[in-house]
């Protein structure tokens, strides 16, 4: 075992971070910059290997699935209620607030259903933490580099029981629409043009078994 | 803006600054930070993210690597060229805003011993928000460390103790925050030191606290690397 | 008066950005821009040779190359933030512009911010991040207001 | 009397992640002659899992409490957030000591899962873990 067996991470509370005089430290937060650099190098890495915008985006989608199933157990587990979420709208709240507001730091912008299909729903955000920094060149088009984000919810949902495929999709914000004042940039950095939004479209057994649960 | 005017007045009054040995100009130096930024910590880039989401980040990253190169000294390689890819671009951003805040402190860093006092001190508070301190000087003043307590990086990561199994074994070779070694070394190359840097003690395999040995090679006299080439 | 041109030269000497700041601002054709990026690249250290005053190790008080800082003409200002990293930012506005320094040290905190943070930008080639130049654009707009309600 | 094992079992989407058989006394292995491992008590065990795919969305509380009940043995079960399947085979323990062992493994497992190098569904042979939960039966269900 290793020499101070004592300290691990089993013992020590979630999300402990060691201080000289070995309490928890209170800084919970790194800055802007440090999660950006990593950001970059893991969408550089991915860009390397990928053949395609397509499956560049299906690479960062599975990074964030793999983060959103332990977000899920994370955010769960803080919440103190020892609580799951049964029904749809449920889970869409615990995704659009608590988990946004632990990674984020503020609860998404809005939660809207589509009209036209039941089966879709779409999870906005003014300021979507991935493309602080990011101009996505016109060669690689359509391409979010918000993905990743999408990958976290997909795998909070499917963590839950309610299996979903969600695409970012990087749309232009019109006039006067977000009156919110810019929180995470630079002070010199320009209003942004774009915003994020994150499409979900449950599988058909979820909306059935939702339905079910309404009788 | 506020930041400029402090800066114009820093520059004012670090104009009329004595010509004197480096040593007071660096002291004069501290007292600004110390007026200008956090009593306890130097300048914080004030837009921050949340540790976790970073941890996780990283760790994503990190995974990703293990499934594609399986050895993990190849990976501790990709890790440090990963590094040396952000330590190349972040020193810009570090010299860009402290100069903005009116330190221009980074222009003082006449001998190693300065260096190291700004990147362990200054570098890792700038980004990471955490106290780093520097030490162990060698002899020849060619060598130090940086040591720190808490890592952001390895919040949730345990590494399975030795002779668990063949993934076991692998995975404790592998120098989990190796990252930070590129990164000072990229950043450090862009300034005309060519160093070498080697994780030496990580809290993740039990030492009592994490060490970065940084010991100069070279330094590069005429345009900073400017045969800079993709490693 | 008011801000003219920006470009940005790297260490090696190539233009890795030109942008006109202003109506005013005469139009020079892109390889008229190479050609100026190269030779103030070559001017600038030339002139560090030439100079009659010899800082220790070439190096001046910020500690980048020393070169060109200023360049006063009849009908034209040019300034230069050479940078430790070795990357040229140059002005060049009508005469009696003020705030050039603090433009100069902006435009250096954006390029850290929109172009070296941004996954799609390689170090060294051509600028041509969207959210780089709408970011100049926005903070030149900005020095030119405040200059304006200043003259009023 | 010598304490009655348990026999404590964590079921990710379809298959076992962790096992253990644990004597509430001692915590170590119970070797108690009623070898609990019984392939009949994995039947209990396995045909409880149904009756938990259908509670699971009924009630949203992670604590399912008993959801089978076969001769003088109960099961009682506790789901996560991610529908992973904590449970627990013993004679008639109290719902509270049941409740608190399995708050208690929760926290285990969400500090375990958070590792970078814990695949979510995948089996869990930290002996770290292993360790804790049988301290933790012991602690609570002795």
């Amino acid at each position: 075992m290793s020499r101070n067996a004592s300290n691990n991470i089993l013992d020590r509370p979630l999300g402990f971070r060691a201080t000289p005089a070995g309490r928890s430290s209170d800084v919970s937060s790194v800055s802007l910059s440090a999660f950006a650099y990593v950001y970059s190098e893991l969408v550089q890495y991915h860009q390397g290997r990928a053949a395609s915008i397509s499956e560049l985006e299906r690479r960062l989608e599975s990074a964030g699935y793999g983060v959103g199933l332990k977000v899920l157990e994370c955010v769960a587990y803080r919440g103190k209620e020892m609580k799951r979420e049964t029904r749809l709208m449920s889970i869409l709240h615990f995704v659009s607030s608590s988990v946004w507001k632990s990674l984020f730091g503020k609860s998404a912008d809005s939660l809207e259903r589509s009209i036209d299909n039941q089966d879709e729903f779409m999870i906005v955000d003014y300021e979507p933490i991935t493309s602080t920094f990011v101009s996505v060149p016109q060669d690689l088009g359509q391409l979010s580099a918000d993905a990743y984000v999408s990958g976290i919810i997909a795998g909070v949902l499917d963590g839950a029981g309610f299996s979903a495929r969600v695409t970012a999709h990087n749309v232009q914000v019109e006039e006067g629409e977000n009156s919110r004042p810019p929180t995470n940039a630079t002070p010199g950095m320009p209003r942004r043009t774009e915003k994020a939004v994150f499409l979900v479209k449950f599988s058909p057994e979820v909306l059935e078994r939702d339905a079910t649960l309404e009788r | 803006m506020a930041t400029s005017k402090c800066s114009q007045a820093g520059q004012q009054l670090w104009a009329k600054m004595p010509k004197v040995g480096g040593y007071t100009r660096l002291c004069f130096a501290w007292s600004v930070i110390g007026f200008l930024v956090h009593t306890n910590s130097s300048y914080r880039i004030t837009h921050q993210a949340n540790a976790e989401l970073f941890a996780l980040t990283y760790g994503s990253l990190v995974t990703e690597l293990v499934r594609d190169h399986e050895d993990p000294i190849e990976v501790n390689k990709q890790l440090d060229k990963i590094g040396k890819s952000i330590g190349v671009r972040c020193v810009d951003e570090f010299l860009a805003k402290a100069d903005v805040a009116g330190l221009g402190l980074a222009s003082q860093c006449q001998s190693l011993r300065d260096t190291a006092e700004v990147v362990a001190r200054m570098g890792f508070r700038m980004f990471l928000g955490v106290g780093a301190e520097c030490g162990a000087f060698s002899q020849d003043q060619k060598s130090f460390s940086i040591y720190f307590h808490d890592n952001p990086l390895s919040t949730f990561v345990e590494l399975p103790p030795a002779g668990d199994d063949q993934m076991g074994d692998d995975l404790r070779k592998l120098k989990y925050s190796n990252i930070y070694c590129g990164i000072i070394r990229g950043a450090l190359e862009q300034v005309n030191l060519k160093v070498d840097v080697t994780l030496v003690q990580c809290t993740l395999k039990g030492d009592e606290v994490n060490e970065i040995r940084v010991e100069l090679k070279e330094v590069l006299a005429d345009g900073a690397g400017d045969d800079y080439k993709e490693e | 008066m008011g801000f003219l041109h920006l470009f940005i030269v790297n260490k090696s000497g190539g233009l890795i950005l030109h942008r006109s700041l202003g109506p005013r601002a005469p139009s020079i054709g892109t390889n008229d821009w190479l050609r100026i990026g190269s030779t103030f690249h070559s001017l600038h250290a030339i002139a560090a040779e030439a100079s009659p005053v010899r800082l220790p190790k070439n190096k001046n008080p910020s500690g980048a190359d020393d070169g060109i800082q200023q360049i006063e003409g009849s009908g034209v200002t040019l300034k230069c933030l050479q940078t430790r990293t070795g990357i040229k930012f140059v002005l060049t506005a009508e005469p009696g512009t003020t705030d050039i320094d603090t433009a100069l040290r902006e435009i250096y905190v954006l390029y850290a911010d929109c172009a070296l943070k941004d996954p799609f930008y390689e170090l060294e080639m051509p600028i041509r991040c969207e959210l780089f130049t709408s970011a100049v654009d926005n903070l030149i707009e900005r020095l030119e207001q405040s200059k304006m309600s200043a003259v009023r | 009397m010598a304490a009655v094992p348990v026999l404590f079992v964590i079921v990710g989407k379809n298959e076992p992640l962790y096992e253990a058989e644990i004597d509430t006394s001692t915590g170590i292995h119970s070797s108690s002659s009623g070898d609990l491992s019984t392939r009949q008590n994995y039947f209990v065990l396995h045909s409880a899992l149904d009756l938990v795919e259908k509670s699971a969305w009924t009630t949203n509380s992670m604590y399912l409490r008993v959801v089978d009940k076969v001769n003088h043995q109960q099961v009682s079960t506790f789901l996560t957030a991610a529908n992973v399947k904590f449970m627990l085979l013993h004679s008639g323990k109290g719902e509270e000591v049941v409740k608190n062992f399995f708050n208690e493994v929760y926290q285990y497992y969400v500090k375990l899962s958070m590792n970078p190098f814990y695949k979510f569904d995948t089996p869990i042979s930290s002996k770290a873990f292993d360790t804790r939960v049988r301290a933790a039966a012991r602690a609570y269900l002795s």
